[in-house]
């Protein structure tokens, strides 16, 4: 027979003002197995808990119940009371009698009706709550930061300096991502490359960074603390080991005209290539689409088309033959920074939501381009070495305009949400254009300007005020060709009246989106991610940069649209996160976790196929002799995360989560 | 094939060369029209400006007839027509609260299962069949393809081609033979129904669609709309008459235009029934027959 | 009070949406009708359709199944099995005699204290005008049996 | 004054009637709601309901007397105390009309296990209340075997009154003072009559071929191998479910459960259980006596063939064949008997 | 059938398999047979009143069963379509098992009823079924059949239900359940109850009250039909196994109905194939939810 203790709290006059507390506690008093039962203005106060834990104490009471807020207003309070008291603490269970009833009825009669049944309800379970304990696990104190953009390498670094290894894996043949591409950074207008190359050559040099570029991640295996990740080591055609990064190879490499990713299609690359010259590790890589001899030997051409980079190598560093390879590495916590891509606005999208912009003829006009090509012809290293020339005919454009919130903020053909950085660029743009071309005229088209930041408003005047951009409120309907200029057809919503601009270019600030493939590493990681793709935060505010997969934390633009400052305070705070969890050996968790019944469990493992985190895992039982008896699942305490899946799909109720058994929920039902 | 058809006020009056030229057509593509029995009014601009329900309801009703005919699809050349035939089919399908009201306007059975199919629609399905009969009289004829307003847009109703840059009408052109131009104002207004009451308004807009078009180096433009055909043609002389009076530009129904690429008689297109005249396409026409005959005997 | 029916409501919902939605109903002193008492469970994916079978064998009028909205779940991917499980249940219910606006599911997420309200609500109403539960299936005596006396 | 009377089938219809209508329950088979051609014993608003021939009801007589599911006790639990609420243990009188003579005779078997080291207040309680008229078997077909224990198509056993159809109505006979009881309310309906005239050799000739084997010989058997081929050979067909115990008018065995209806409030009762599902003998501990199929199917014959008789006296079967009729697995009780007769003969050869 | 005997009689003699698994006749039609000797392999039978299905002895539970060794069992396509649910569910592994699949053109309802197959006595779901023979089978026996005929209709009488209104259709099931006693045939028959403890028989909680009273009985049959959504093979054993004559069919084609119209799934006997219950898609329908 049990012994509980009940302890209404009137929360003031929170909930006594509707509930008759006194009467609540009667009632439930006289509930089987309820051997105390009282009322109390605060129970949260210290008066309140002194309360509870003589109780405990005196009625050697084995499982309490306190009416009071919500759960997650005060559960671990009251739980640390009871524990303070010697009472196991998963026997301490709270009913929701404000948030879920005195601020939300009226009537006193019913609310109190009402409350009763609440407390009965959790009476109920408790009886049927067993005492659980903290579980330990053990955790490798080594990180795995998916993504070499500047927030994958401020994350890696700042482990790294806190004194633990990671291994940095990058998709691309360089770490450096988008900034590398950027010409200047807002607010201050200093040099991208000029602050980010050092960072670079730091991660290469750091003694506790193990850097994998050209890689991807295969598969992640395991849980906090323990993850087994495969990286597969994409074929660079070059061996690592060998090369020194003399650029020989690129120079005799025949096939000069192909469009180069990192400028942006505007200026163009060899077939070995690096893709920019600061580029970490300073090793080429032989893009074999391309390369007219992978192409020789993909149409099965027997003879050796090409081998010039080879030939010239003085190291016998050219690999035709490398093929893709394996690594796995043991992980304690992951950091995933796979930043982001531009919405193409052309018309063939990978998802159906985006509809493109086929009134804005990317693509068809040539001077029409994005953003991130203005950087690339803004940037001293950029095809046109910093002069800004229209792609079409390499002339000086006079009249630029831009065009704000191309994608972001316009549910109907793109996505609603803001993407938050281009306010700020297409600011830095005009600026940018008024110091290189001093007669040109900076239109810009903009729907509201959002520029919170420190300093960031000032910048927007600056462009304003001193560099002369003309800001237009409203939206361009048509771009189209006349002549070599491009008409401009647009809406100014402040004169009220329609606007036609001829201009000589027109820079699109398109929105940004997650990487591809995101969606196959959030399922790898069993990270979930939102309708556009962004990786999803466990608590919007209050855990930021934390995951709901624990273990795994997120720093910059794969989260939601972020600027350089965002991404690196990100970075850092995923560091001091990854810092924090392996400042322990072991790990707490909370115990609420499944168990399977091996009496029971018959081996259908459709607890394996509902595990969102593949917790189950198999297990023979055997007699004394050796000989099997039956397969059956058993759960992985360190992965499980209590979801409950599992117990309610398994056919004989074999599997119990701890806190939410069959029996207790049982109960409560049969307090209706 | 067969196919429902909805010919609307206007097929049977102002654009009835569209009707002809249609008849034609679809008489060589072996599709058979069948006219829907006691259709009405589509509620084009009059109902759909003063009152919903009944603009619903008046296509409703003509649906439920193609319905009860067994006329699974229903061709509405008119975009107007078409504009409310399938935003009321839709209207039906995704209110539940409108489609309860409309079952008891109409009170009989209604399953709102007819599609509902614009000519681009349709055409842009047939042009296999319009490319294998092609006689390529067209050669080089270069045409803009107008849109308009209503032909893809609003996207949500139309849910066929880019509603911002589409290429269904060209695809169909190229079958026929004739050869688009790349032009600005495809997707521009034309005045629309303004074209009495504000005509200075449609001079005006017209006036620049024909403009870009004959930049663009276009001997024709081509419409799938009898109130785009009437502004653009019948306005035209009032357009030009400001303009220096550059050579008229002739209007042509898709319908037309396919008619002229299958090689059919251009008494049977209607050709006649239009302000500007299409002789310079027709002039045309016979100038390329005249060389190909010219390269038979060489 | 009014003679009104006041059925007897039970919702399960998941810790992390509706529940916490429930909450912010309550600190946005949203006013609702005080016939749905919740009980709490970690996520959709552990509500079983045994828990509503034993609801209405209890005597429930009526039950509000709720949690997280498609990805929005906590743990990923319960809502999705839960998802199917019920739409399945739910139909298989619904052949058996059990009316199905007697079971309301729904995605409330933590920001939708108003949706949870609204659902609340509604399915009081609902199962108010269906009035009391009392044909679901009962422990009657034996058909065949011989009767006791009185 | 003899005991045999002749009732034409509308005084009986009458007789029947008036029954009902002095509010006395009428049980009988009928045909079921759902069920198509299926019967049951079931009680009647009219005679016209009373279905006589044909295969026989489903179930036997036995959910009658004992259904498949009754009340024991309720109770309720306050803070201090527990209150029990007992069930009424006096029936309604109730007349049963045209019972098998295999259904009425299992009952008289069974009250020895009932009444044995414990008086069955549930039981007996019902058998009291209820006048057993049976009907001379009108069908067999090839399940039938109550001759090969000591039955036959025409048993009186276990009836009050036992009934054969003639032309124009029904011979009957009265065999107990409750059948005196209840033929003073038809008394002025029925005549004198002598000896049965429908004796209906044919069909007892028919059952006989379906099955004639000595019992004591099976038990003489059944004593001596424990362990047998036999045993394992036959169980492998059986799924282990309970519809031969369930349809047997013989089996008895049941469980007792306790069903919750709210806190502290509950009832406790007694279920029909059978002995071939793995749970009938599960301990707690997960240890099962009866291990496989083959120790459990060995039971069934086993208590029915040779314990029931060595306690008191008779097989614990009356040849009815249900348990043939309803196995899925096409177990054949007639098959099995014949083959332990067989190797009994072999074995005494 | 002499190829299936020949077969079985090779099988054993090549000691690939200790016993075959299969049907022979007895006083009252088809019966499953246990045959262990080469010899005893002319008792095998195949034709339309072999209606049982013998992967219900194929569950590692019947241990008795596994004591012979090495089986060869006898299946017709439906009855394929439980032994691969077997081995998705992890209850068997293919490699363990030979497989004689035997083509069928229908079956009849009980292994006793006519010598002769027709529109009138073959078994309700038959009629439609498009499976002649299974896929999933280490050999094939029998001639080529056609696909059968019949009368029966069970959607009709599933839309029928479907046409009451929500009280009449519980009235009706609360009155066909009514008659269940808890004999679990319908379970122990089932190839896919092969649970070491069935939900029902669960004490701690009794989620299903073990009474065979109507209300345990509806939160057993629906539970059960609920456990088989996407697993139910359609071989009818329940239904025919039921002592009661309760027609169990209909809930479990009604759920499969639902998970056919809903996820698009057929049971099927490639055990490589995902059942739906326990899978998901992001884009699920989920018009039922507010």
């Amino acid at each position: 027979m049990s012994r509980i203790g009940v302890f209404i709290c009137h929360c003031g006059e929170n909930i006594g003002r509707t509930v008759d507390c006194a009467r609540v506690a009667q009632s439930l008093g006289d509930l089987p197995g309820v051997v105390h039962s009282v009322d109390y203005k605060y129970m949260c106060s210290d008066p309140g808990q002194v309360l509870i834990k003589q109780a405990i104490q005196e009625k050697n009471l084995d499982g309490i119940v306190v009416g009071a807020c919500s759960p997650h207003m005060h559960e671990k309070t009251f739980r640390k009371a009871a524990a303070s008291a010697g009472l196991n603490p998963f026997l301490c269970e709270m009913a929701n009698l404000r948030e879920h009833c005195s601020w939300i009825h009226e009537d006193r009669e019913l609310a109190t009706e009402k409350a009763i049944a609440l407390g009965r309800f959790i009476v109920e379970k408790i009886k049927y709550n067993r005492p659980l304990s903290t579980i330990y696990i053990p955790v490798e104190r080594r990180a795995l930061v998916i993504g070499g953009g500047i927030a994958g390498i401020q994350a890696a670094l700042d482990i790294a300096d806190g004194g633990r290894d990671v291994i940095l894996v990058e998709k691309e043949s360089s770490i450096g991502g988008h900034m590398s591409q950027l010409s200047e950074t807002f607010p201050t207008l200093d040099c991208s490359q000029c602050i980010l190359t050092p960072r670079m050559v730091e991660v290469a040099q750091h003694p506790r960074i193990k850097l994998l570029a050209y890689s991807e991640v295969e598969s992640v295996d395991g849980y906090i603390g323990n993850f087994q990740v495969k990286i597969r080591r994409k074929a660079r055609s070059v061996d690592e080991t060998k090369c020194n990064g003399c650029g020989e190879c690129q120079k005799n490499c025949p096939n000069k005209k192909i469009p180069s990713e990192f400028d942006q299609g505007l200026g163009t690359r060899t077939a070995i290539y690096v893709p920019f010259p600061q580029a970490v590790p300073n090793i080429p890589v032989i893009d074999r689409a391309s390369c007219a001899l992978f192409r020789g030997r993909a149409k099965g051409v027997k003879k050796v088309v090409c081998g010039k980079c080879a030939e010239v190598c003085g190291r016998n560093a050219v690999d035709f033959d490398q093929q893709d390879s394996f690594v796995t590495e043991k992980v304690g916590a992951i950091v995933v920074a796979t930043g982001y891509q531009l919405y193409s606005i052309g018309k063939s999208q990978e998802l159906d939501i985006l509809r493109g912009y086929g009134e804005y003829g990317y693509g068809t006009i040539p001077d029409v381009i994005d953003g991130l090509q203005f950087e690339r012809l803004a940037s001293a290293s950029g095809p046109t070495g910093g002069k800004i020339l229209r792609p079409s005919d390499g002339k000086e454009p006079k009249k630029i305009v831009f065009l704000q919130c191309i994608g972001s903020r316009d549910p109907a053909k793109g996505i609603e949400y803001c993407s938050k950085i281009c306010c700020m660029y297409v600011a830095k743009h005009t600026m940018l254009y008024h110091h290189k071309v001093h007669d040109g005229k900076a239109v810009v088209f903009y729907m509201d300007i959002r520029a919170g930041g420190k300093g960031y408003d000032e910048f927007v005047r600056r462009a304003i005020e001193e560099s002369h951009a003309l800001y237009l409120r409203g939206r361009v309907s048509r771009l189209s060709r006349d002549g070599d200029v491009i008409r401009v057809q647009g809406f100014d919503t402040l004169s009220g009246e329609p606007v036609v601009i001829n201009a000589d270019m027109v820079v699109l600030a398109t929105a940004m989106r997650p990487q591809p493939g995101i969606a196959a590493l959030a399922q790898k990681l069993s990270v979930s991610y939102d309708q556009h793709g962004f990786l999803n935060e466990a608590h919007p505010k209050l855990r930021p940069v934390e995951t709901n997969t624990a273990g795994v934390f997120l720093a910059g633009a794969c989260q939601s649209p972020r600027d350089i400052p965002d991404s690196v305070a990100m970075a850092s705070a995923t560091a001091s996160k990854v810092l924090g969890l392996f400042s322990k050996e072991l790990l707490e968790r909370e115990p609420l976790i499944a168990r399977v019944d091996r009496m029971t469990c018959t081996g259908c493992f459709h607890c394996e196929r509902v595990c969102p985190y593949g917790a189950v895992e198999r297990k023979t039982l055997t007699d004394s002799k050796g000989r099997i008896i039956k397969v059956i699942a058993e759960v992985n305490q360190g992965v499980c995360q209590g979801c409950g899946t599992c117990q309610a799909t398994c056919p004989s109720k074999s599997v119990e989560l701890d806190g939410f058994t069959d029996e207790q929920i049982y109960a409560a039902v049969n307090a209706i | 094939m067969n196919i429902g058809y909805f010919p609307g006020c206007s097929l049977h009056a102002t654009a009835r060369e569209y009707a002809e030229s249609l008849t034609a057509i679809a008489a060589a593509l072996d599709i058979k029209l069948d006219e829907i029995k006691d259709w009405a009014c589509c509620g084009a601009t009059s109902a759909h400006s003063t009152n919903h329900m009944l603009s619903v309801a008046l296509p409703a009703r003509t649906l439920m007839l193609a319905e009860k005919q067994n006329l699974g699809r229903v061709l509405a050349p008119c975009a107007a027509c078409y504009n409310r035939l399938a935003s009321a089919r839709q209207a039906i399908a995704k209110d539940k609260e409108i489609a309860g009201r409309i079952q008891a306007i109409l009170g009989q059975s209604f399953e709102n299962s007819v599609q509902v199919l614009s000519i681009a629609q349709l055409l842009s399905e047939m042009t296999g069949e319009i490319r294998d009969k092609c006689k390529r009289p067209l050669r080089n004829l270069k045409v803009a393809c107008y849109y308009g307003c209503l032909l893809v847009r609003p996207p949500e109703i139309c849910q066929f081609d880019d509603p911002e840059s589409p290429s269904s009408l060209e695809n169909i052109v190229k079958a026929a033979g004739a050869t688009p131009v790349q032009w600005d104002m495809a997707l521009e207004c034309c005045g629309g129904g303004f074209s009495l009451s504000r005509t200075a308004s449609v001079v005006r807009l017209s006036r620049s669609i024909l403009q870009s078009a004959r930049k663009a180096g276009a001997q024709a433009i081509v419409v799938a709309c009898p109130m785009c055909h009437s502004n653009l043609d019948f306005r035209q002389g009032a357009i030009n008459m400001r303009d220096n009076a550059p050579e008229p530009m002739p209007i042509l129904f898709l319908s037309q235009l396919v008619g002229l690429g299958l090689g059919l008689d251009p008494a049977r297109l209607g050709l006649s029934r239009h302000f500007v005249s299409p002789q310079p396409v027709l002039n045309f026409i016979n100038a390329v027959k005249l060389q190909a005959e010219d390269r038979e005997h060489a | 009070m009014s003679d009104l029916f006041e059925p007897n409501i039970v919702a399960f919902v998941c810790n992390w949406c509706t529940y916490t939605g429930a909450d912010l109903a309550g600190t946005s002193r949203l006013t609702m009708a005080p016939n749905v008492r919740i009980i709490r469970l970690p996520c959709t994916g552990r509500i079983d359709t045994l828990f509503i079978l034993k609801a209405f064998e209890r005597g429930a009028d009526g039950v509000i199944v709720s949690g997280c909205h498609p990805a929005d779940c906590h743990y990923t991917a319960g809502n999705y099995h839960a998802r199917r499980r019920f739409a399945v249940f739910r139909e298989l219910m619904e052949f058996a005699g059990i009316d199905p606006q007697r079971v309301t599911f729904s995605w409330v997420s933590a920001s939708e204290g108003g949706k949870w309200a609204e659902v609340v609500n509604n399915a009081t109403e609902q199962v108010r005008r269906l009035g009391p539960f009392q044909k679901y299936p009962s422990p009657a005596a034996h058909a065949g049996e011989i009767a006791c006396k009185s | 004054m003899n005991n045999r009377r002749m009732l034409n089938k509308t005084d009986f219809e009458d007789f029947v009637d008036s029954l009902l209508r002095a509010g006395i329950t009428v049980i009988a088979p009928v045909r079921r709601e759902q069920g198509g051609e299926k019967v049951e014993y079931r009680p009647i608003h009219s005679p016209a309901e009373i279905v006589l021939s044909g295969q026989p009801p489903v179930r036997p007589l036995k959910e009658v007397v004992f259904p498949p599911t009754e009340p024991l006790f309720n109770w309720k639990q306050t803070k201090a105390s527990v209150q029990i609420e007992e069930v009424p243990t006096e029936f309604k009188e109730t007349v049963v009309v045209g019972a098998r003579p295999c259904d009425a005779a299992a009952l008289e078997i069974v009250d020895k296990v009932m009444g044995w080291d414990y008086r069955d207040e549930l039981w007996f309680g019902r058998r009291q209340a209820v006048t057993v008229l049976s009907l001379a078997c009108p069908q067999s077909d090839d399940s039938c075997f109550c001759t090969a224990v000591g039955l036959s198509p025409e048993s009186t056993r276990g009836a009050d009154w036992f009934m054969s159809s003639v032309d124009g109505g029904f011979e009957i006979e009265i065999l107990t003072p409750k059948g005196e009881k209840l033929l003073e309310r038809c008394k002025d309906r029925c005549r004198e009559t002598k000896g049965r005239t429908n004796a209906m050799p044919s069909l007892d000739a028919k059952v006989r071929a379906n099955l004639n084997i000595d019992p004591g010989k099976v038990r003489e058997w059944l004593e001596k191998h424990f362990d047998d081929p036999l045993w394992s050979d036959v169980a492998l067909r059986c799924h282990g479910c309970g519809a031969c115990a369930f349809v047997c008018p013989t089996c008895h065995c049941f469980d007792i459960v306790d069903e919750l209806d709210g806190i502290g409030r509950g009832q406790r009762r007694r279920n029909w259980d059978a002995c071939q599902p793995a749970l009938f003998t599960l301990h707690g501990s997960g240890h099962n006596p009866r291990k496989d199929q083959t120790a459990r199917f060995r039971q069934r014959i086993m208590h029915k063939f040779n314990i029931y008789p060595a306690r008191f006296g008779e097989v614990l079967c009356t040849g009815c064949g249900r348990c043939i009729r309803a196995c899925a697995a096409g177990m054949d009780l007639i098959s099995i008997l014949s083959e332990i007769d067989r190797k009994s003969a072999e074995e005494g050869a | 059938m002499q190829e299936l005997r020949d077969l079985a009689k090779k099988l054993l003699l090549d000691k690939q398999v200790n016993a075959i698994l299969g049907y022979e006749w007895d006083r009252r039609g088809a019966r499953p047979a246990f045959i262990t000797e080469a010899g005893d392999c002319d008792r095998l039978v195949f034709d339309h009143r072999c209606v049982q299905n013998l992967a219900a002895y194929l569950s590692p539970r019947r241990a008795n069963i596994a004591q012979l060794g090495r089986l060869a069992v006898v299946i017709k396509a439906c009855d394929a379509r439980a032994v691969a649910g077997l081995i998705r569910e992890n209850q068997l592994k293919r490699e363990d098992l030979v497989l004689i699949g035997v083509r069928c053109g229908g079956v009849v309802v009980n292994p006793s009823d006519s010598e002769q197959l027709n529109a009138e006595n073959i078994a309700p779901r038959c009629v439609g079924c498009e499976q002649r023979e299974p896929t999933l089978a280490d050999h094939l026996v029998g001639e080529t059949q056609s696909a059968p005929v019949g009368k029966a209709n069970r959607d009709l009488r599933l839309s029928e239900i479907e046409k009451l209104n929500p009280e009449e259709r519980l009235s009706l099931w609360t009155s066909l359940l009514s008659q269940c006693t808890r004999c679990y045939a319908c379970r122990q028959v089932c190839p896919m109850c092969f649970c070491e403890r069935c939900i029902a028989d669960k004490t701690q909680p009794a989620w299903i009250e073990s009474s065979p009273h109507s209300r345990g009985n509806f939160s057993w049959h629906l539970t059960r039909a609920l456990h088989l959504a996407g697993r139910c093979v359609d071989c009818g054993e329940c239904e025919r196994a039921c002592p009661a004559g309760i027609p169990l069919g209909l809930l479990n084609h009604k759920v499969a109905r639902i998970v056919a119209s809903r996820y698009g799934y057929a049971v099927s006997d490639d055990p490589s194939r995902e059942t739906p219950i326990g899978s998901y898609r992001l884009d699920d329908e989920q018009e039922f939810i507010a």
